[in-house]
């Protein structure tokens, strides 16, 4: 590949460069809210430009204005060097733009090759369309990434990360000459997201320029040639990848100084104090198999897994939000068989699921609505009544107690950012005062500084004497753990104390290779 | 723990006029709809419209729609529809007439009666679509389907009229202190149901419901018996609304109550675009039954043909909601 | 207690009227209405017309409406006067006569130009003389509404002494055509050709209609068909030979004739003595179409 | 934003054999009801309902509840509700044949006028509801009123007859090789609308729309665009069984077309029950309206009474969906 070389060494040197993306003196405002105010980005082809800030700091914002999806206040827009005027999502794709969207948008009842062929607009001839075509396309697409989803199966039966492939999948469907990812990262294994990196790297020798958006710093590091931050949708400064490490672009970010993930030190080790939750051969075919676990008081217990191993069936297994095959629990002692959520905060069980938007919130409602929606229980026998006035009052109290930043409580909250949104979900369940708190994914698509303070409301909890289960695909995270299960295949293989729960240690048990042969896996 | 509220003054004050002045649109919309109308009629029909007498007219007639859209109004909030409450209407007056006429049971008890009818095809509702697992569209379609079944088993089609109606009928055309009975029922039943929805965890159960079922669930909310609940309030509302009309006609009909179920859904959906931004509450749709009243009471006393009412009454129910509607859009884009 | 507004109770004064229609789907009483009006305001009367849409509510309201506007008269129409209290209620007390067209008479409500058994008399007599007082019927009735009723009390008093055996089904409004066309072809397939004489009945013309397409459909010609109201469909129909009879009612003369009693519905008051009007109508059979169309040239549009 | 990948139907190939059978039933279950019935029906009536004249009898009632649903079907499918279907078959009806006989137009000319007029109603709709971003509930509720607001102001209320009906009667009456036209009309507007639905750009695109608008918009499809579309074929559909019904007897009026609504309703309901889970699909809705006439013609048949005829449709409704609802449950519990 004579060519790829020669761009290559075009990349690298010195002269100016056509640039095939700029967007200058951005501006949006949303009901009064600066969401960007006169922010400017710069991308080269073949390259990757990745656009870094905390949540809420404008980088969707930026994405959607370029796809058409919202309608900038004040800036231009330029595509290989032309003035654009972008005002619908179809205009984006004429311009040769393609985009992953930060939420998964696809079509449930679709099929995968349904939806990477939507909005594909040539489809056949006369709007006919050509079936053929589009399904040759699509596994020519996938045979690019060197993944396959099948085809005919339909999206909501996939797991999520192959839904993800199917929305890379549908962004690869059109020529772009730009590719805009927002976060598509979040829900991939490691494995996945190396796969992703090829593939990037292919487009960018191909001469696509790629605008790339994580949380995931060491990863963005790792991937872009450019770096551009964003705080408070405003531009901080753009700097080359090779200038910078993790600890000067988090204190880009976030303004300040976040240390990093640290193991818990406790005075008592609160393995060896009493039991909370006992589980004994817990079984739902196909995807939890005779699990047993032990979770004392006031103990952070990891749960460290692939995708798809099961963790998120067990923790709803564990609130009674499905039912359970075989095996027995108990709860403090007691027998405990929870028959629905319901069930299970009564007893003191709550768990913060995976999917904060679809599972978590209600987008259209206050953020004082959401944080009091699991304290809404009749007591005892009588009709419960409802005090507007004093759920503003707790709900002003948590936003300050877990720092979740918000014009108002009576704001919408599906117009906060994503960290914000996740500490709401957090808050709700932790106002519903709860003995056993599980948490999935926590900190999915959370900024640094945000992630930070969901440690601190946790291991805050702890301390309380609060038992916390906490599933986590970010091996880093499941530091501040006392203790580590391991899942693989719906059976829990591994218990590993805090001490030697290792990132590289973790990933070798979840693979169920031994860490010597991982150790030599150059990654 | 970090600084956490954005000063609201400051952001305030940057939003462009034109944004304020489409927010008021959105909100006061539905309500300048109403206004506008009220006034025109004011000056067309001043001695008639614009009177006390025709104003207590105006909610005495709204009264007997007004208690059926608000229970539908409990349907919608929890996300659901009910599609049989004409039919539980029809069936309540019908059943609650030949009742009286067969064993002659008193007023209360036949109100009882009613309300025990509405209960039971709500909670049919209920199971239908939380245990069957079916459609709401279908499932009161299918279960309003089978009260005008049971409602000609019962009095086999023919009107059902009571020899001796009086003291019925007095029931809504009774006054006190020169209000009849049926708007103190509408405003006490409106105070009763806005408690219930916005004052009780019962009530907030529903709204939360309503905005995310999953969501709901998951924070140990019983969704599948709030929504039970939801039907059943409906129902009662509807069976309420059928013995009423029962007793304003001194009669019942195999099909009295059915042109209530797309004017309840009217009043609804224009009341969810009053002061609210498309959310369904109980104040609203009682604003909207009200506009609707007086609407049909403008076009009576102006003596407009039959295909105006028509005409005007769609052009009220689109511009009503679409005004604020459209203005929220706006708002949102400026 | 003369509250009765500008026309008091005088003799050749104006008069202002509040008509409550039915449906302004419901053909006769609408033509009614229209000769009524056309009556009034010839006479220089002032006169003012709501649609309830067929809710009796409405109905209600509307009567209460125009005792608000304190009219001399309030006309209603079809809606069976019996379910008209609160309205009849509120008039009575302002001291408003009420007469009905069509729905009978109540208390408060003191006149009705009939449309039942009067009009269903002359169909039920050529029924029954057709068939030779024997053989089998398919009777599509509507239990809900007055006319009806009367109608099939009509039918059955001269089926009586026959032994004409009879199938009845409840015909729905609305969706009424489709409905008796399935039904009249569900019974057509039990009562196959030869199997004695045949007939259908329908309440009124749309019923009959129906069934005129179920036979076609079935390609029979050996099944009488008999309608009531004379609607433009059916005089076609038995003009081509489709339908046997029906009986046309003459709505807007009987609407005008209506309207020369005002002055005494207003005399009288609310407390007349109740009273019956006659509809005059004219019966149409296949025999006497001809002549029929010749008096009544539009009839057919 | 109504992304939802909250269900957890589980993977097949390790599923328990309970889970296949309750999977089957998902699929099949709204057929077994219709095999029931007519196996039901065939014993009990079986010289009068198993015959092969019976069988096209039913098909030739099914065609014109069958056209108008499945042009619901397309809005249906949209995510999109038409509640003013029933009027514009009423109006189309009226306004056609005043037109033929006022201006003595030609029968091919009238159909084009009942294809203009739905395309126009459904336009309205379309554009109130993408333009003035109203709820297509009350959108169509209130266009559908003005509609019948304009059916008053065109033939004033009263029924339209045509003094010779003869040829425009043929259009329904007529048969080729036996099988009456509308039969013929039910299954070629089936085939074209089946294509248009799964074979062209615009029927995937009403598909995505209807399964996530977000997603649909923000993959460059004219959302607006296409929820017009849906609108103005669900319009032309209901006039064209307007006029089909009109035909029906030669005449029309003025409510004709109103209870073509609800049947419409329960068919496409029924119809998504059948073979998939809960999507609307030409096909399903086909399959539902021929369940209702079936269930119909079989009561007509054996002969029930009045209020056997409700219970039997309203029980119909719940099972033919619920049942596979059920079983569909079940299986991603098992
Ligand atoms: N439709 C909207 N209406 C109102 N406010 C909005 C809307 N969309 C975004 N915002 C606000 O604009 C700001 C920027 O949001 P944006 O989604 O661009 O952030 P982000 O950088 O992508 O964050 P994250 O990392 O959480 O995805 C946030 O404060 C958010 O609340
Ligand atoms: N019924 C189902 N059909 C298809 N996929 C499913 C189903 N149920 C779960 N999945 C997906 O399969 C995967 C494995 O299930 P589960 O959620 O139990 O595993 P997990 O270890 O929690 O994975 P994750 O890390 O995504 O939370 C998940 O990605 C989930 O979305
Ligand atoms: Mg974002
Ligand atoms: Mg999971």
């Amino acid at each position: 590949m004579t060519e790829a070389t020669a761009f290559d060494d075009l990349a690298v040197a010195p002269v100016p460069e056509p640039t095939c993306l700029e967007m200058t003196g951005v501006s949006k405002q949303f009901g009064g809210h600066q969401a960007l105010e006169d922010v400017s980005i710069s991308l080269s082809p073949g390259r990757v430009l990745a656009l870094c800030g905390a949540n809420g700091a404008g980088k969707s914002t930026l994405v959607r204005i370029l796809a058409g999806a919202e309608s900038a206040d004040a800036g231009t827009i330029r595509v290989h060097g032309s003035e654009v005027a972008i005002s619908a999502p179809q205009d984006a794709t004429r311009l040769g733009l393609s985009f992953i969207h930060q939420e998964l948008n696809l079509v449930p009842k679709f099929t995968a090759l349904q939806n990477m062929a939507m909005g594909a607009d040539r489809g056949g001839r006369a709007g006919v369309l050509d079936l053929r075509a589009l399904r040759r396309k699509a596994q020519q697409v996938q045979d690019r990434i060197g993944y396959r989803v099948p085809l005919d199966a339909r999206v909501e039966d996939l797991a999520v990360s192959d839904r993800w492939m199917v929305s890379l999948g549908r962004s690869l469907m059109r020529d772009a000459t730009i590719v805009a990812m927002d976060e598509p990262t979040a829900s991939f294994t490691k494995e996945e997201a190396e796969r992703l990196y090829g593939i990037i790297d292919e487009l960018t020798a191909d001469g696509v320029g790629i605008l790339y958006i994580s949380h995931r710093l060491e990863e963005v590091l790792q991937v872009a040639d450019d770096v551009t931050v964003l705080r408070n949708g405003r531009l901080v400064g753009s700097f080359g990848a090779s200038e910078l490490d993790v600890a000067s672009l988090t204190h880009h970010i976030v303004g300040r100084d976040v240390e990093g993930v640290t193991h818990r030190v406790t005075a008592v080790d609160p393995t060896q104090g009493p039991e909370l939750l006992t589980v004994e051969g817990l079984t739902r075919e196909p995807r939890v198999r005779d699990v047993s676990l032990t979770l004392h008081r006031g103990e952070i217990l990891g749960v460290a897994g692939l995708v798809g191993a099961g963790r998120t069936e067990l923790a709803r297994l564990l609130i009674g939000a499905d039912p359970v095959g075989s095996g027995s629990m108990t709860l403090d002692g007691k027998p405990y068989h929870p028959r629905s959520p319901y069930d299970a905060i009564k007893a003191g069980v709550a768990l913060v699921p995976e999917e904060r938007r679809s599972q978590g919130l209600i987008l259209r409602n206050s953020v004082s609505a959401n944080l009091g929606m699991a304290s809404l229980r009749d007591p005892a026998g009588k009709v419960g009544t409802y005090s507007p006035r004093r759920a503003v009052r707790i709900a002003r109290e948590a936003v300050s107690r877990f720092g979740i930043k918000t014009s108002s409580v009576h704001e919408a909250v599906g117009e906060l950012s994503g960290g914000n949104q996740q500490k709401i979900v957090v808050g709700k369940y932790v106002l519903a005062g709860p003995q056993l708190l599980i948490l999935d994914e926590p900190t999915v698509g959370v900024d640094v500084g945000a992630r930070s303070e969901i440690y601190d409301i946790i291991r805050g909890l702890a301390a309380g004497g609060t038992s916390i289960l906490m599933i986590s695909s970010d091996f880093e995270e499941l530091a501040i753990c006392d203790r580590v299960l391991v899942m693989r295949e719906g059976t829990v293989t591994a218990s590993v104390p805090a001490s030697r729960a290792t990132k590289d240690h973790l990933t070798a048990l979840c693979f169920g290779t031994d860490s010597a042969s991982h150790e030599q896996d150059p990654s | 723990m970090t600084t956490t509220f954005v000063d609201h003054a400051a952001v305030t004050a940057t939003r462009p006029a034109s944004a304020r002045v489409w927010r008021w649109f959105g909100r006061y919309g539905a309500l300048l709809v109403l206004a506008i109308l009220v006034v025109g009629t004011s000056i067309l029909e001043p001695t008639t419209f614009a009177t006390y007498d025709n104003f207590i007219n105006i909610l005495n007639q709204s009264a007997l729609s007004a208690i059926i859209a608000m229970g539908l109004t409990f349907a919608l909030v929890t996300g659901e529809f009910d599609l049989s409450i004409g039919n539980v209407a029809s069936l309540s007056g019908v059943v609650c007439l030949s009742t009286m006429v067969d064993k002659d049971i008193s007023i209360p008890v036949a109100l009882l009666l009613a309300v025990l009818i509405g209960a039971v095809v709500g909670l049919l509702n209920g199971l239908v679509v939380t245990l069957m697992n079916v459609n709401a569209l279908v499932a009161t379609l299918g279960i309003g389907t089978v009260a005008v079944g049971v409602n000609y088993a019962v009095a086999g089609g023919t009107p059902v009229g009571l020899p001796d109606p009086g003291s019925f009928i007095q029931l809504t055309l009774g006054r006190f202190l020169g209000i009849p009975y049926p708007v103190y029922m509408m405003l006490g039943l409106a105070a009763i149901l806005w408690f219930v929805l916005n004052r009780t965890v019962l009530g907030q159960s529903m709204q939360a419901v309503g905005g995310n079922p999953v969501a709901a669930q998951l924070s140990g909310i019983r969704v599948d018996r709030v929504r039970v609940f939801a039907f059943v309030i409906c129902g009662i509302c509807a069976a309420l609304t059928g013995i009423l009309l029962a007793s304003r006609t001194g009669s019942a009909a195999v099909s009295g109550g059915d042109s209530y179920l797309l004017a309840a859904f009217a009043a609804a959906f224009f009341g969810s675009a009053v002061l609210r931004d498309g959310e369904f509450h109980v104040l609203g749709t009682l604003v909207g039954v009200i506009t609707v009243s007086v609407g049909f009471n403008a076009i009576a006393l102006i003596g407009l043909e039959t295909y105006w009412q028509y005409l005007f009454q769609g052009l009220l129910l689109i511009l009503g909601v679409g005004v604020g509607s459209l203005a929220r859009r706006r708002a949102a884009a400026a | 207690s003369d509250s009765g507004g500008s026309g008091g109770g005088g003799g050749d004064d104006t008069y202002t009227i509040g008509i409550v229609k039915f449906a302004s789907s419901d053909q006769t009483s609408e033509q009614a209405i229209a000769g009524f009006r056309a009556y009034a305001e010839k006479q220089g009367w002032e006169t003012s017309a709501v649609d309830p849409q067929g809710a009796v509510d409405k109905a209600n309201g509307s009567m209460q409406d125009y005792v608000q506007k304190k009219v001399d008269l309030i006309v209603t129409a079809v809606f069976d006067s019996s379910t008209l209290t609160a309205g009849a209620q509120a008039a009575k007390a302002a001291g408003i006569p009420v007469v009905s067209i069509s729905g009978g008479t109540a208390d408060g409500i003191t006149a009705n130009l009939d449309a039942g058994v009067s009009n269903g008399e002359p169909v039920a007599k050529q029924l029954v003389e057709d068939l030779g007082g024997k053989g089998d019927l398919l009777v599509l009735g509507y239990k809900s509404g007055l006319p009806c009723i009367g109608r099939e009390q009509a039918l059955d008093s001269a089926l009586k002494s026959t032994s004409i055996k009879t199938t009845r089904n409840e015909v729905p409004i609305p969706g009424q055509v489709e409905a008796s066309t399935q039904f009249a072809q569900a019974w057509l397939a039990k009562h196959p050709k030869g199997s004695g004489p045949l007939a259908v009945w329908g309440c009124f013309d749309d019923p009959a209609l129906g069934t005129v397409a179920a036979l076609k459909s079935a390609g029979r010609d050996d099944v009488k068909v008999y309608g009531i109201n004379g609607q433009p469909g059916a005089i076609s129909a038995i003009k081509d030979g489709d339908m046997r009879a029906t009986v046309f009612l003459l709505a807007t003369e009987a609407g005008e004739n209506f309207a020369k009693l005002v002055p005494d519905f207003v005399k009288g008051g609310v407390d007349a003595k109740p009273q019956e009007v006659a509809l005059t109508n004219v019966l149409v059979t296949t025999d006497t179409i001809d002549d029929f169309l010749t008096e009544y040239p539009d009839s057919t549009k």
